[in-house]
């Protein structure tokens, strides 16, 4: 039976735009309010999840050619590869290091080496999900 | 020199060149090249004997596992020569025998290299100072014994002597073991010399009588006491020649070498004459009697190895009495019991060694060993005869045989029991002579049913497999000479009491400084005058010989009542019952249904943590640190446990998973009241995401059906359920009314100043506790692959798998 | 009563009739007799509901604190956003899965339609 | 007055969540149910909202946007799940 | 710093997630999953020596200092393990390369054993209670994967009672954790030991260390040993032998450093009850040995009477029984990863796993009878094999400590594993030979090679008691004295 | 607050644990996913309720709520939802293969 979804994918543009943005957002306030990694990444990967859910796995595929096993493989290397960063600067294992810098265009900003680790948390968790969502759905 | 290490080692390094010199030499029979050992190692023992005998020891420690007090300690002494010189001796004249006896055809290779890792072992086990290094070699000999039994392994009966040894006697080392274990937490020592000296010290440490039980048990199942010898007859299916061996001349007596050498530490106690003579004594008479009913020749040799095993082993409880009385001139006469012992020990090797050499040979060349089938075979194995005759004309205890001499010995000692009043019991005393006097009536009996039955009566030539011949000469050369040195003991008994039994002697009473008081002076002779047992071994000739010419009147006396009980049913029927009852009980429990598993592990649950609360009285409520509660909360509270009651009886899997939805939700609700905005984020996620999956999956799965157990078990989940929420609950009030500390968490607080984070759980997340997160990621990532894998590898239909 | 006052009482009030308004709408959804019903006391007043509440908080915050709240703007522009869709949704599926109407209803209007096409 | 109000507004809306549980349970039909998931969504975001003005508190803010996201998310899920049993389709037939 | 102490868990998780992008080289994933593992144990070598030089090693996660961040602590005793650990794995690594099969190569198998031994040694090494669960998720995850590699019927449903049981384990586990930090509010375990040594372990500290007791039994399978004989006979002889040789060890890990360093007060309740569960445990596994004919079945119940017996060593906790029960572990170690192996060669080779149907197989392959032999009487304690030291040790503690019962039992299974094992070697291995010469399964060397390894180690283990005996007396003194754990957590600086 | 909490978490506990016991798999998912609620809850109670404002040192309040158990809770959380997916999909896997839902009839082979 055809569906006309027309209303839903409308709306799903609009929403699936506001959930990335705030999904990022979310992402990087997590040192100082609310969020982090872990959320960031949910949001994202929630993001994903509602567009596999009113377009369908192909059309999305199309649009977003990643292979997610490996994003979220990535996502292990960075976080634990931070750890042994640190290892390499003869600190102790998953040091993190911060400081403010003043940079030309933002002013003094403050930059952490626990982003990467974040980055690396954000990437597992979409690719995780996104792995585990597509695997059932493509069982079908 | 040959040191005593050396003779340890060469038959376990020559057991480990066998199988090339097998491979590569196929032509010569490798028996040859094996009987190197043995008699390049008895010469070498042989020329210890005069300093040995001058009083001399040799001692030699390697370290092995020094933390572990356990070491690589020789030691030779009088005792262990005996021993020494019996393993390598006998080997000598066994593998001759066998290199004759055993077909090119057989796995020559395998045969040999178990009987030289079985001398190795036995060596080891006299020769070693240290109990943890005896039990080293004492399990070794069980498991070269289990081997040679199993060496025709494709035949059932075979296996099952086999693993019937094993089990006895590993068991029996065990218990063993346990009892060295004992001795060390009462000296702290494994060194038996160093245990000797520190005798009395430790008598009377309550672990010392069951140290004492435990050792003789090893050595009760060693050497086929009562009710243990049941493995013996068994282990007959073993070739000939390891029959003769292992099992009569070797393995079987290292259960007396740890009762020899055991007595000097254990024999001042009551319980152990109790046990080694009384074991001894139904042992002698318990063998000596099941001996007559066989049929089978080697049986037959089977039980009167048992039964002249506890002649030997009651002996050495007769002996030890003279510890328990101390030094002094009385006690010295019952050492003379244990001189006796050790000396039918070396005939027992001597005569029987022989006769199961001429039982091989009769079952090589006639096809037999069924007395019933055999008889009339004298003229036609002359040589063979001959031997038979020695050989049991001595076990019955006839001169001019070595047999006589210890018997007389034996009788002797026996009857000194009925002056025995060193542990008041006078009046039992007398009993020991009289069993004695039975059961030497019993063996005489079986004495005669070996050399008549077999070499008597009528041929049978019909009812025999092959012609009957004389064996070839070698295989009658080491017979023969076992028949010689019957003979040659008997006219010079006192060559081997003085340069054998002495040193043995004194090395078993250590306390008693004048050997020579320890060592009688042998003789066939002791004049008429109260010459007790010779009388003894004259009535029990006329006896014996009235019941063996009654033999087939009374022999049906075995088929009734008491006789029929057989420890041997007894052993198949428990390890049988053993088998189906572990069958059923586990089938039982082990259900497979998940249901019950959990159920086992929520009982345990409550047991444990529930008993423990209860029994300890853990509880203690303190409400007044809560915080506030607002209406709202309540009535959210109630929803939720609505809900959650409501998952139960839900009939349809959407509704469940939409109140479990509700719960989430709520949760998340709570996390904001709480004042965790992380969390509450999180949650609603999580929450959705999982939900998301249900609905994927629920594609695939089937609507709810109604549960359909039945109403006694509904009940059961519910108590199980209720009280496991219930102890849940009530562990976590008294936590919060018992809070020991404060939280670490404080520290966490200056989160800015240490990570330039502001969200403190953040900064936990990904800083302080950053390795959690780390594997946090990790878990998260082998459940996506896992999933992918989960789904996409599936085995087909049809296809084999790689295994399975 | 100063004006940060004041807001702060419309705030309470915004949020005090949004919860008056959901227990409404949420009678609607128990009374009301079947799925295509109480879908409107579902999506249409509840959404209102939560309408005036975070309109109600974002006026307090206002006025209290002086934070202008981007999320409580975006959290209501996506409820309006989103609520009348899912409810679409929901109903059409309702409708799809042959969920009854009420017997009050009357007559099914889409049906014919649907079959026709079918036709 | 105002915090009584705000209270009042809290329990209304806890209220309004346990009526819509009710219906959850009661049904009948599946549509129903989800709707009623979807109207405690709505409840959960005006009581969080309720509550970051309760505890004069901008941490929760979030979770009022994330909220209403999901639920739409969720509610989407369910009634494809109802008009379909398939949720996540691999190709649309179209 | 000790950075290297974090290398075990490390460099396997790492290797592993590098292999996710080299699917399809499996040459290549073999060599690296190959080398990880050697790596890891070439580590483990050189922290055991630096523990012995310079006392226990700690590594602070971030540089927080204990109790506030995540530590690794290494002493003697987990190394050990660790290093086995690393042994045993290379060595069923080597086997699964010819047995495991292309499918489940490209299925990122290399990966999940990675991940398991990752996820294991991170749970020897760690000294914080909350990240041990973490660790053990990380291990039970990847376990659950493989043991349900390949999608076979019986593998799927034998592994979804592993993973309920244990999902509701790790369940208790948070739950005691909560209680634990409710009450003593913290999580590092040297800082627990000493907030419990402060107060007392009261009835209710008891009452939440007998929450962990059940936990670290469901993991070692310690009495609740049901999900153990399905779930390890499901999987395929690789991931059966890892299993068999890690996963129950885990638990007896954790059991023993909580038993010992953190609830230590309380041995009249909480070591009897282990005593009681050890006794009830070894009497379970042997009834269980000796029920069945079939390989799978009694191979898995050995495990089960094992586990009793090393935790005998706990209950009787004196320094010698628990040198014991480490010799034990380490044995118990490489002589069940033999013992899987050979049990699952035989079934690759007779494509039966019942007793009955095999016969005579000594003739067909005279070396792995032998190993197999060989393997029974290492299992059984008989010296000199690897078994029999940390047996003489156990005995000797339980004399000590006068825990007869519990001796005669621990010292009674051994027969019945002795029983049970020689029932496969009599029946299969001798008896009339049934697979003429044209007909048998070749036995490659591939596969025999690594059983002779594990072999000769059993009987390295054995003779060469003495050359670990430096480390395993260290860390049963560590075990003993919880303040020397404390000291170097909570005041060493390093 | 607290022994509130702590009594519902016994309900949900009571109810986990009887979805556990029942025979259907997706019971069984269910209870333990209620299961996981239940410890979370209880983690959370453990650290003590509305003892201060959110762990957010933006917000200038004097004391926190304590942030640990947070942290912990949210490291389970991502544990849980990872076993609960891969238990979901070993079941419909498990259903797919045996036909079964039953988890009385998934006996598996015990001496067959």
């Amino acid at each position: 039976m055809k569906t006309n979804d027309v209303i839903l994918r409308t709306v799903t543009k609009a929403v699936v735009f506001i959930i990335l943005t705030f999904g990022v957002e979310l992402f990087f306030a997590g040192h100082n309010s609310p969020g982090g990694g872990f959320i960031g990444g949910l949001v994202l990967s929630s993001a994903l999840v509602l567009l596999f859910l009113v377009h369908d796995i192909e059309t999305v595929q199309q649009g977003i050619p990643v292979d997610f096993k490996k994003v979220a493989a990535v996502g292990v290397i960075f976080a634990v590869g931070t750890g042994v960063g640190a290892v390499l600067f003869g600190a102790a294992f998953l040091t993190q290091t911060f400081g403010v810098f003043h940079l030309p265009v933002f002013g003094d900003t403050e930059l952490a080496t626990v982003v990467l680790f974040e980055v690396g948390v954000a990437l597992t968790v979409v690719g995780t999900v996104v792995t585990i969502i597509l695997s059932i759905s493509e069982d079908v | 020199m040959l040191t005593i290490l050396m003779a340890i080692l060469i038959p376990f390094i020559a057991a480990i060149l066998i199988p090339f010199i097998y491979k590569f030499i196929p032509r010569i029979n490798i028996g040859w090249f094996v009987l190197v050992v043995p008699i390049l190692l008895f010469i070498g023992l042989v020329r210890y004997v005069p300093s040995v005998a001058a009083g001399e020891t040799y001692i030699k420690t390697i370290s092995w596992i020094p933390s572990a007090g356990i070491n690589f300690t020789t030691y030779l002494d009088g005792l262990s020569l005996i021993f020494g010189l019996l393993i390598t001796g006998v080997g000598s004249l066994v593998i001759l025998y066998s290199i004759y006896y055993l077909s090119d055809r057989e796995s020559l290779g395998h045969f040999y290299v178990y009987l030289l890792l079985f001398m190795g072992a036995m060596l080891g086990v006299v020769f070693s100072d240290n109990m943890m290094v005896l039990y080293v070699f004492w399990e070794l000999t069980s498991i070269s014994s289990f081997l040679l039994i199993a060496f025709w392994y494709h035949r059932k009966q075979s296996r099952y002597g086999a693993q019937k040894s094993l089990l006895i006697t590993v068991t029996g080392g065990l218990a063993m073991l346990i009892g060295f274990v004992m001795l060390y937490a009462m000296t702290g020592t494994f060194s038996i010399r160093e245990n000797i000296a520190a005798i009395g010290d430790f008598t009377n440490h309550p672990l010392f009588v069951a140290a004492l039980v435990l050792v003789l048990l090893g050595a009760f199942t060693k050497s086929a006491q009562f009710p243990f010898h049941i493995w013996l007859p068994d282990a007959m299916e073993a070739p000939t020649p390891v029959s003769a061996y292992l099992h009569s001349a070797t393995m079987v007596k290292a259960g007396i070498y740890l009762v020899a050498r055991f007595t000097t530490i254990f024999g001042g106690e009551e319980v152990w004459f109790y046990a080694v003579s009384g074991i001894g004594l139904l042992t002698l008479f318990w063998g000596s009697l099941n001996a007559i009913r066989q049929t089978d020749l080697k049986a037959l040799l089977a039980y009167s190895t048992i039964s002249q095993l506890g002649l030997v082993m009651s002996l050495f409880g007769l002996g030890s009495v003279a510890l328990n009385a101390g030094v002094s001139s009385d006690s010295i006469l019952y050492t003379q019991a244990t001189f006796a012992a050790l000396f039918h020990l070396i005939n027992h090797s001597t005569f029987k060694g022989a006769l199961f050499m001429v039982v091989g040979i009769v079952d090589h060349n006639v096809g037999t060993r069924d007395v019933r089938r055999l008889g009339g075979l004298m003229s036609l194995m002359p040589v063979t005869f001959s031997i038979a005759l020695i050989g049991s004309f001595s076990m019955a205890g006839l001169p001019p045989f070595n047999g006589f001499l210890s018997k007389e010995m034996f009788f002797e000692a026996m009857l000194m029991m009925r002056d025995f009043d060193v542990l008041s019991i006078r009046s039992l005393g007398t009993i020991f002579p009289i069993v004695a006097w039975i059961a030497s009536i019993f063996t005489f009996v079986y004495s005669m049913i070996i050399v008549f039955q077999t070499f008597f009566g009528e041929h049978q030539p019909d009812r025999l497999d092959r012609k009957a011949h004389e064996a070839s000469k070698g295989m009658l050369i080491a017979p023969s000479v076992l028949a010689v040195l019957v003979v040659g003991i008997f006219f010079f008994p006192n060559i081997i009491g003085n340069y054998l039994l002495r040193p043995a002697m004194a090395a078993i009473y250590p306390t008693f400084l004048d050997v020579d008081q320890l060592t009688p002076h042998i003789s066939a002779w002791h004049g008429l005058k109260n010459n007790m047992p010779l009388l003894m071994t004259i009535g029990v000739v006329i006896i014996g010989f009235l019941l063996y010419i009654s033999l087939h009147r009374w022999r049906s006396l075995y088929s009734v009542g008491p006789m029929l009980w057989n420890l041997d049913t007894l052993y198949n029927w428990s390890l049988k019952q053993m088998e189906s009852s572990s069958t059923a009980i586990t089938n039982y429990y082990m259900s497979g249904h998940l249901r019950d598993y959990l159920t086992y592990i929520f009982g345990f649950f409550l047991f444990a943590v529930g008993g423990s609360l209860v029994l300890l009285g853990g509880f203690s409520f303190d409400v007044s640190n809560d915080a506030p509660i607002l209406i709202n909360e309540v009535i959210l509270v109630l929803v939720m446990a609505i809900a959650a009651v409501c998952i139960v009886f839900v009939p349809s899997r959407v509704t469940a998973i939409l109140l479990n939805g509700v719960l989430g939700y709520s949760i998340a609700l709570f996390f904001v009241i709480f004042r965790a905005p992380d969390l509450a984020l999180t949650q609603i996620v999580v929450e959705t995401v999982t939900t998301a999956l249900f609905l994927l999956c629920f594609y695939f799965l089937p609507e709810l059906k109604r549960e359909k157990s039945v109403r006694s078990s509904k009940i059961l989940n519910g108590i199980i359920a209720i009280s496991a929420g219930v102890l849940v609950t009530v562990i976590a009030l008294s936590v919060q009314g018992n809070k020991l500390f404060d939280s670490i968490s404080i520290y966490f607080e200056n989160a800015y100043e240490l990570t330039g984070g502001k969200n403190i759980v953040n900064t936990i997340l990904g800083d302080f506790r950053a390795f959690d997160t780390m594997l946090e990621v990790v878990v998260l990532f082998i459940a996506g692959i896992g999933v992918y894998t989960l789904i996409k590898l599936k085995a087909r239909k049809g296809e084999r798998d790689v295994e399975d | 009563m100063n004006a940060s006052e004041i807001g702060e009482f419309v705030g309470a009030l915004f949020i005090l009739l949004g919860g008056i308004m959901s227990v409404i709408s949420v009678y609607g959804l128990l009374r009301l007799p079947d799925v295509y019903t109480r879908s409107h006391a579902a999506t249409k007043s509840s959404t209102l509901a939560v309408l005036l509440t975070l309109l109600g908080a974002f006026i307090y915050f206002w006025s209290t604190a002086h934070f202008i709240s981007v999320r409580l703007l975006l959290g209501i522009v996506f409820v309006f956003l989103t609520a009348p869709v899912a409810g679409h949704l929901l109903v059409r599926a309702a409708y799809r899965s042959n969920v009854k109407l009420a017997d009050i209803s009357g007559t099914d209007d889409l049906h014919d339609v649907l079959h026709k096409e079918e036709k | 007055m105002i915090q009584m109000m705000i209270t009042i507004a809290l329990v209304l809306f806890a209220i309004a969540i346990g009526m819509a549980v009710l219906r959850i349970i009661l049904g009948p039909s599946m549509p129903d149910r989800v709707l009623a998931l979807d109207v405690i969504g709505v409840n959960l975001i005006a009581s969080i909202a309720v509550i970051s003005v309760l505890m004069n508190t901008k941490a929760f803010l979030e979770a009022i946007l994330i909220l209403g996201i999901l639920s739409f998310i969720g509610t989407i899920a369910y009634s494809k799940f109802i008009e379909r049993g398939v949720v996540v389709e691999r190709k649309r037939d179209r | 710093m000790n950075n290297i102490v974090v290398l075990p868990m490390v460099i396997p998780l790492l290797a592993g997630v590098i292999l996710i992008f080299l699917r399809s080289f499996v040459k290549v994933q073999r060599v690296l999953s190959l080398l990880a593992v050697i790596a890891t144990g070439v580590v483990s070598i050189s922290i055991l020596n630096a523990i012995q030089s310079e006392g226990i090693l700690r590594l602070d996660f971030g540089g927080w200092l204990p109790p506030y961040g995540i530590l690794f602590v290494a002493d003697s005793f987990s190394v050990l393990l660790v290093l086995t650990t690393a042994i045993v794995s290379t060595i069923i690594l080597l086997y699964a390369f010819s047995t495991i099969g292309a499918t489940r190569e490209n299925m990122y198998f290399y990966s999940f054993v990675l991940f398991l031994i990752g996820g294991v040694n991170g749970s020897f090494l760690t000294g914080d209670l909350f990240n041990l669960f973490v660790c053990f998720e990380v291990m039970l995850l990847a376990s659950y994967v493989l043991i349900t590699l390949g999608g076979r019927k019986v593998q799927l449903v034998e592994s979804i009672k592993y993973v309920v049981i244990n999902v509701l384990s790790s369940w208790f586990f948070l739950l005691g954790i909560a209680y634990l930090y409710g009450s003593v509010g913290t999580l590092n375990m040297a800082h627990l030991s000493e907030r419990i040594a402060e107060v007392g372990q009261g009835p209710l500290l008891t009452t939440i260390s007998l929450i962990f007791l059940i936990v670290f039994s469901l993991k070692s399978g310690l009495l609740l040993y049901f999900w153990l004989p399905g779930s390890y006979s499901a999987p395929p002889t690789a991931i059966a032998a890892l299993f068999g040789a890690l996963l129950t060890k885990v638990g007896i890990y954790a059991m023993f450093r909580t038993f010992t360093l953190i609830f230590y007060h309380e041995p009249s309740i909480t070591h009897t009850l282990i005593g009681v569960m050890a006794a009830l445990t070894m009497i379970g596994g042997s009834i269980g040995a000796i029920a069945y004919k079939d390989v799978r079945q009694i191979v898995t119940y050995n495990v089960v009477i094992t586990i009793g017996f090393i935790l005998v060593g706990l209950a009787v906790s004196t320094e010698v029984a628990i040198m014991g029960s480490i010799y034990y572990l380490v044995h118990d170690m490489i002589i069940k990863a033999l013992l899987f192996l050979l049990a699952g060669t035989m079934i690759y080779l007779t494509g039966t796993s019942r007793i009955e149907e095999m016969s005579g197989l000594i003739r067909n392959y005279p070396a792995l009878g032998w190993l197999f032999f060989l393997t029974t009487l290492s299992l059984a304690g008989i010296p000199p094999l690897s078994g029999f030291i940390g047996k003489l040790y156990v005995g000797q503690g339980a004399v000590e400590a006068g825990s007869y019962t519990l001796l005669a039992i621990a010292f009674l299974s051994s027969m019945f594993v002795l029983y049970s094992l020689l029932q496969i070697f009599m029946n299969a291995f001798w008896g009339e030979t049934i697979i003429s010469e044209d007909e048998e399964t070749p036995l490659q060397n591939r596969l025999l090679l690594p059983c002779v390894v594990l072999g000769i180690g059993t009987i390295a283990l054995g003779i060469g008691a003495e050359s670990i005996a430096a480390y395993v007396s260290d860390a049963a003194t560590t075990l003993m004295n919880p303040q020397i754990y404390i000291d170097a957590v909570m005041n060493g600086n390093r | 607050m607290e022994t509130l909490i702590t009594i519902l978490v016994g309900i949900l506990v009571t109810v986990a644990v009887y979805l556990l016991l029942s025979r259907s798999l997706i019971r069984i998912i269910v209870g333990s996913a209620v299961l996981s609620h239940a410890v979370h809850l209880l983690l959370m109670v453990m650290g003590g309720l509305k003892k201060g404002s959110a762990p957010l040192l933006d917000e200038n309040a004097t004391s926190y709520t304590d942030p640990l158990p947070q942290a912990l809770i949210l490291t389970a959380i991502v544990i849980s939802f990872a076993v609960t997916a891969f238990l979901l999909v070993l079941g419909y896997r498990t259903y797919k293969e045996t036909g079964l839902d039953d988890s009385k009839e998934l006996r598996g082979f015990t001496d067959e």
